[in-house]
């Protein structure tokens, strides 16, 4: 039996999760949509904190709401006039938009739904990975290590510095 | 590898392609061209004596030279060679008809090179097609022989050469996909439960483990698949269009070797490892080639462009050989491959007359030449005694592959196939009737056109191919039972025991 | 006997062929006459020898020393082209009577046509015409058919020369190819005789499956059995094929026996080569070639051909008397049918033409009515030597026609009239011609006419009376021929134009030796060298005074009708004419037969058959490829917009491509 | 009332279907980036749950998000890159009009 205020900080996290996610894809205006797109990260780090992982959601901050926002406010301000550039949908790619997504709910619902007792765990007891667990799983090479896609991601992270650049270098 | 003879029929022709590829001119190309083609003139001539100097000599194998080097052995794709009198026969012929060939096109414009390359390229298909005896790398080398026509009809062409082109190569294509199913599953039942599988034909005559269910599925595939490039009915109506759009010398290879393609693959691989099939389902395919007898004939008659007309008639001629092999005896299957040789002689002749007349005149059209005996004898005699031989005058190619394919197809006792052979027959009258009408038209009368009468007549090297095509129509037509001998010796008796006839 | 001869007899004219025809045009047109002429008559000589050893000199190989019966004998035999078993196409010369016979006709027309065109094929200044060389080629060509046809031992050597015979009788009608009559009617002649041969093809097939040979030996021998006669060769392949036909078991298809079928078919190959009814067509046609051709291929040599090969195979005939009544049949119609168009004809060589087939076709009664019973055999004998006597008689008439039509520069008798001055020889040369031919005593066409309408006789009442009256329509229109062009008033001689005259030795040479031959040819003791069954008999014991008398008789009244109306020019034939116009009609449109025919070409075969098989290529069989190609293109556009490169497009596709995969796993595994 | 693992799944299951929507609904590239954004954040979501409640001694779940945050994070740099490059050349950033490419 969870205590009140966790269900109700779950409550607040789960409701604005949905809202500020249809949010995110329905309002018309660009700039909006990006900052909807904000809360919903930060509903997410939020997520991760109840769960109890700390580094994880400090990382969402940093890194989504913190970096990638960040990038597309430039990129919505650089290509667009804001304020002004509200767009029309189709309303035929809205409907098969709409079917599309509804489609995945149900099959995604019905399949979560008929694993429902799995569903069901109630949350066991775990105590937080500390940072100094997380700093060893991260530089070592043994079972439960990560050495190897750290070395991957960080490879991947200077390519795209480098593309990033190449790509949007002047001519 | 390079101790065995018949390596060198591809060996040769890639050497060519290196050769043609390093040319600078013209002149450089024809040199190349004539010698490379006369090599393997002289090579198939040789073992043409050599192969009769071992059957002279008691060698009783089923098929000579042969030898196999391991290629790809998990799916036990060998490349294996091996000949026997009939491949003999249309390798010689193939390889006079390619120097014919590099005559005919002496003075092609433009792109010579490029040309020559395609051309050869074919031919090494063809050669290689003729001394497999690997279901794989027979496919492999029909497949080669087939590509470059696309290329040929669509380049050089005239007329709707896209269109035909296009036609011509999905048609093949289409027969393809059906043969390549039927090899495929030829080489599944090769072997009997457990044994190993293989592509070697002799070794999956040996084996003889296709069951009768199996063959009624996979003979008409294979069959059908090589037909449609023997022209069967009704798979021939890219035969008209091709011929009518490609370049003289494409036009004499494709009629005088590649439709042999689809002859000798009916016989080698349709019947020769699925007798059974064969027999039980000849009668299908009689009525069918029966018809394209008589129905080639009869369209020919109304055609008014030359190539038109000689295409039709290969139909028909063509429909006999099939018509032939379906008889399943000794004497009608002699008589096919005569057929396959006459007529490959006497088209790539009727070809490169035609190619040399329009050459001229720029016209195919009938109706608007007339009298050019007077104009240009020279082709106007070849073009009769083309005709001639077309239409069976004794003493040229035609006439004794015409008697041989109705004197064995008589054989059959069953009245279905006599009757059949009995329309067939008819077909003798009307290639009369097509044949006098063109020469009546096109080279008697007066002169159509007072243009024409400027016209010349032919350079040497349009002599030389005629000259080779009419002194080799002549030699199998006064030399009948040389040809038929070196044909029929090879014919193994066991595919006629198999089915109960001698 | 020697090989070398008959080889040489053979290889000459071949040898003649190729060079005439390779080099000829680096020749002088003179030196290439001469050439044709001087290898002829070589081969002339060789074929005299040749014949007169096969007949007189007694050896054994010839003639049985006991029964004097002459035999078969085979000279050489070169195997060509082995199909299976005994069936075998072999290149060989066969020697008994008629091919000795037939070689002598041949190579004596032969050689007095290549003497004569040497005269012939040049103009009134001595010009040679255009392709003179050619024209040797091609006789050579030609007289090498012939001698390979009737020499033949087996029959599909027959059908090879056969085949030959009618190439080079094309090439020879359209020699003149820049005339479009020449070109049609070369064409005709070959098409419709190629069709006849479609029948000799069929029966040679049906024969020798079930015979499993193709020897004349064998079939002849077969068919005379154990009779005692010297043919036999091949006692148990005789046997055999006896067995096969001779029993009530004989292999029949729709109620007629094979063996009759077989001979029924390979006789329509005769009626081809010999225009008999309704085959005919082509015939008067072909005499669009040079005159000399006419004489040599389609009067003298070629035509009989039809005859010989019936005659060849007379044994098995006599194994089917339904094949021979059919014969007959055929060749009394033919006979009468010729013989009435003939008597209308205004161009001299076309009357030629139809008494031609007239002529044949007694011959072909001849045969027909032949049976060993009767007078042993004796229609076949007269047969024979109304080939023989026709051949000299009928060359000798068209070469006269020749020198006529040379000299007047017409076909048309119109345009002649009262030649007989002007020419002299050829006026008396023709005259004998006509005399022969309608069956006067002394000349050679009374005796072996004679022997025919005695052989009718013994057949039945009908078929002599009716071959009778024939022979007399026969006498009357060569002898309106005869007065058309030599009497009646002549034409004025127009400015500019020579008097018509007789022409060089070269062209009257042959008229005079003719004509000799058919004044003397009719006492040869013919029985003793030619008879069915190789036995000499006596001619004359079965010469019936009554029946010669009889058809004198009717020869006289044939010519004494013509010399009343066409001796002078009289109303009387416009009056008949008039009288009877639809029959007359008729006749001069040789009865529409070449209507019809060129209604069953055209409107039948081409526009029905040829044209609709055309169109149903181009667009039924070929319009459901290009079908097929359309429907894919079709559903390629159908398809393409699929891949528009709009990604969003791509998502909504592949979410509903995994979403189903889900939901199929979902329901399936959960 | 105990909070179950469906509990978060369901939340990020819609934002996924929110994402979905989004993708297949708007012409501005930018916002199709975000939409993608948001589906791969439902994603981190479901690993960082299922790591939480089924497995809770390990941590192979978080790690993977981690890396997943780092390499959305590059994916978007590149992406925006590209988008800003082809405004540049074309002045307009809706998926519909950029056919260029395509022809």
């Amino acid at each position: 039996m969870e205590s009140v205020g966790s269900i109700i900080m779950y409550l607040i996290i789960a409701l604005s999760i949905i809202v500020f996610s249809v949010l995110t894809v329905t309002s018309r205006k660009i700039l909006r949509a990006a900052t909807y797109l904000l809360f919903t990260l930060f509903a997410t780090a939020a997520l991760y904190f109840k769960l109890d992982y700390e580094f994880l959601g400090a990382v969402q901050i940093a890194v989504y709401a913190g970096g990638i926002v960040v990038l597309f406010v430039f990129a919505i301000l650089l290509t667009s006039h804001p304020g002004h550039s509200s767009e029309r949908l189709v309303s035929k790619k809205r409907a098969l938009g709409f079917v599309a997504g509804v489609a995945t709910l149900l099959v995604a619902g019905y399949a979560l739904l008929s694993r429902c007792c799995m569903a069901m765990t109630s949350l066991p007891e775990m105590s937080n990975p500390t940072m100094k667990q997380i700093g060893e799983a991260m530089m070592g090479t043994g079972e439960g290590q990560y050495l190897l896609p750290f070395e991957a991601i960080s490879v991947l992270l200077l390519a795209c510095i480098i593309g990033g650049v190449v790509v949007a270098r002047k001519r | 590898m390079l101790s065995n003879i018949l390596i060198y029929f591809v060996v040769i022709p890639l050497i060519m392609l290196a050769g043609l590829a390093l040319c600078r001119n013209i002149k450089q190309i024809r040199t190349v061209a004539v010698i490379g083609s006369l090599a393997l003139t002289a090579l198939s001539v040789y073992l043409l004596v050599d192969y009769l100097g071992l059957r002279a000599a008691g060698a009783t194998a089923p098929m000579l030279y042969t030898d196999s080097w391991s290629w790809f052995p998990q799916l036990h794709i060998n490349m294996a060679v091996g000949v026997d009198g009939i491949s003999v026969a249309m390798l010689v012929l193939s390889s006079i008809i390619l120097l014919t060939g590099s005559f005919a096109s002496w003075a092609i414009n433009p792109m010579p090179k490029e040309f020559f390359l395609w051309l050869i390229l074919l031919s090494t298909g063809v050669f290689g097609f003729f001394i497999s005896i690997d279901l794989f790398t027979m496919f492999m080398f029909y497949e080669v022989a087939l590509i470059p026509m696309y290329l040929l009809i669509g380049v050089w062409g005239s007329g709707n050469k896209n269109y035909s082109a296009m036609k011509l190569t999905l048609m093949l294509m289409g027969g393809s996909a059906f043969l390549m199913l039927g090899l495929i599953g030829i080489y599944y039942h090769s072997a009997p439960e457990g044994g190993e599988l293989t592509w070697n034909l002799l070794q999956i005559r040996e084996n003889a483990a296709i069951d009768r269910g199996w063959q009624y599925f996979l003979f008409p595939m294979t069959f059908v698949g090589f037909g449609v490039l023997g022209a069967m009915f009704p798979f021939h109506t890219w035969s008209p269009d091709g011929h009518a759009s490609a370049p003289t010398a494409v036009s004499m290879l494709h009629a005088g070797v590649l439709m042999k393609l689809g002859g000798y693959g009916c016989f080698r691989v349709a019947i020769y490892l699925m007798p059974e099939a064969a027999h039980d389902l000849a009668w299908i395919f009689l009525i069918l080639t029966g018809v394209s007898v008589v129905y080639g004939a009869f369209s020919a008659c109304v055609q008014t462009d030359l190539k038109y007309i000689n295409a039709y008639s290969s139909v028909s001629h063509c429909g006999l050989v099939l018509f032939a092999i379906l008889m399943l005896n000794t004497t009608a299957m002699t008589g096919a491959i005569m057929q396959m040789l006459s007529h490959g002689l006497m088209t790539a002749l009727f070809f490169a007359l035609i190619g040399m007349i329009y050459g001229r005149t720029h016209t195919r059209d009938i109706r608007m030449m007339g009298g050019l005996m007077k104009i240009m004898p020279f082709l106007a005699v070849c073009y009769v005694i083309a005709g001639m031989a077309s239409l069976g005058l004794p003493g040229l190619s035609g006439f004794v592959a015409e008697m041989t394919i109705f004197v064995g197809s008589f054989e059959h006792t069953d009245m279905f196939h006599r009757v059949f052979t009995i329309v067939a027959c008819c077909s003798i009258v009307i290639t009369a009737v097509y044949i006098l009408r063109v020469v009546g038209k096109l080279l008697l009368g007066p002169v159509q056109d007072e243009h024409h009468l400027a016209l010349t007549d032919a350079t040497w090297w349009e002599r030389t191919a005629t000259v080779t095509l009419i002194i080799s129509v002549a030699a199998i037509g006064c030399f009948p039972n040389f040809f038929a001998n070196l044909i029929k010796f090879t014919f193994s008796p066991e595919i006629f025991a198999v089915i109960g006839m001698n | 006997m020697e090989v070398t001869i008959p080889v040489l007899i053979l290889a000459i004219p071949l040898l003649m062929f190729f060079l005439l025809g390779l080099l000829g045009k680096y020749m002088s047109h003179k030196l290439a006459g001469i050439l044709g002429t001087a290898g002829m008559g070589i081969t002339l000589l060789l074929a005299y020898f040749t014949a007169f050893t096969y007949f007189f000199s007694g050896a054994p190989d010839f003639v049985d020393a006991q029964t004097g019966q002459r035999l078969q004998y085979i000279v050489f035999n070169q195997d060509w082209l082995a199909f299976y078993n005994n069936l075998v196409i072999r290149i060989g010369f066969l020697l008994d009577p008629i091919s000795a016979l037939m070689l002598v006709v041949i190579t004596t027309i032969s050689f007095m046509v290549h003497l004569y065109s040497n005269g012939y094929m040049r103009d009134h200044h001595g010009v040679y015409e255009r392709g003179f060389q050619r024209f040797y080629a091609f006789l050579s060509l030609f007289s090498f058919s012939m001698l390979g046809l009737v020499v033949a031992t087996n029959i599909f050597q027959m059908y090879i020369f056969w085949e030959l015979v009618g190439a080079s009788s094309y090439l020879l009608i359209g020699f003149y190819y820049t005339k479009p009559s020449a070109v049609s009617a070369s064409k005709k002649a070959f098409i419709v005789t190629r069709f006849a041969d479609l029948g000799f093809l069929i029966g040679i097939l049906i024969l020798s499956f079930y015979t499993g040979t193709f020897n004349f030996t064998e079939f002849t021998s077969a068919a005379v059995g154990e009779s005692g006669n010297l043919f036999a060769v091949n006692e148990a392949t005789a046997q055999g094929i006896s067995n096969i036909f001779a029993t009530s078991a004989a292999p029949m298809f729709m109620g007629a026996s094979v063996l009759t079928w077989a001979l029924v078919l390979i006789f329509m190959g005769g009626m081809g080569k010999s225009a008999m009814l309704p085959l005919h067509i082509w015939l008067p046609d072909a005499m669009e070639g040079p005159t000399p051709v006419s004489a040599l291929i389609h009067a003298a040599t070629m035509v009989v051909a039809g005859v010989y090969l019936v005659a060849r195979l007379f044994p098995l005939y006599l194994m089917s008397t339904a094949a021979l009544d059919i014969i007959t049949v055929v060749g009394a119609l033919t006979a009468f049918y010729a013989a009435m168009v003939a008597c209308v004809q205004i161009d001299i060589k076309r009357v030629l033409a139809f008494s031609t087939i007239s002529q044949i076709a007694f011959m072909m009664v001849s045969l027909g009515v032949a049976r060993p019973e009767f007078h042993e055999g004796l229609g076949y004998m007269a047969s024979m030597f109304h080939m023989f006597t026709h051949a000299m008689f009928k060359a000798l008439l068209f070469l006269c026609a020749g020198a006529i039509i040379h000299a007047v520069g017409s076909n048309d008798y119109t345009e002649m009239h009262g030649l007989r001055k002007h020419m002299p020889v050829t006026h008396i040369t023709f005259l004998i011609g006509c005399l022969a031919i309608a069956g006067i005593i002394p000349f050679s066409g009374f005796f072996s006419k004679d022997e025919i309408l005695s052989a009718c006789m013994g057949n039945s009442w009908l078929a002599y009376l009716w071959m009778s009256l024939v022979a007399g329509m026969t006498a009357f229109y060569m002898f309106r021929l005869y007065y058309l062009i030599f009497w009646w008033k002549e034409h004025k001689i127009h400015a500019g134009h020579h008097a018509p005259h007789d022409q060089a030795w070269t062209m009257t040479l042959p008229l005079v030796i003719l004509a000799a031959v058919t004044c003397v040819a009719g006492f040869i003791p013919f029985g003793n060298l030619v008879s069915w069954n190789g036995e000499p008999y006596d001619f004359m014991a079965h010469f019936d005074w009554s029946i010669a008398a009889v058809s004198l008789i009717v020869a006289l009244v044939g010519i004494g009708l013509a010399t009343v109306m066409y001796r002078k020019e009289n109303p009387m034939p416009a009056k008949m004419r008039n009288a009877l116009p639809a029959l007359w009609n008729w006749c001069f449109h040789r009865f529409y037969w070449d209507e019809l025919y060129m209604f069953i070409t055209h409107k039948i075969i081409f526009n029905g058959i040829c044209k609709p098989i055309a169109w149903f290529d181009r667009r039924i069989i070929d319009g459901s490829m290009d079908g097929l190609a359309y429907i894919s293109n079709k559903a390629s556009w159908a398809i393409r917009g699929l891949q528009s490169g709009n990604v969003q497009t791509y998502v909504w596709i592949y979410l509903l491509g995994a979403l189903l995969l889900g939901a199929i796993t979902a329901i399936c595994v959960i | 009332m105990d909070i179950t693992m469906i509990y978060y799944l369901v939340p990020a299951l819609i934002m996924f279907c929110c994402g979905v929507y989004g993708f297949i609904t708007r012409r501005n590239m930018i916002a199709m980036l975000i939409s993608l954004e948001l589906m791969l954040n439902a994603v981190d979501i479901n690993f960082v749950v299922f790591n939480r409640y089924l497995f809770p001694g390990q941590m192979e779940g978080m790690f993977f998000t981690l890396f997943a945050i780092a390499i959305a994070a590059a994916e978007t740099a590149i992406s925006i890159a590209i988008i800003i490059n082809v405004y540049r050349s074309v002045k307009n950033v809706k998926v519909d009009d950029l056919t260029e490419m395509k022809n």
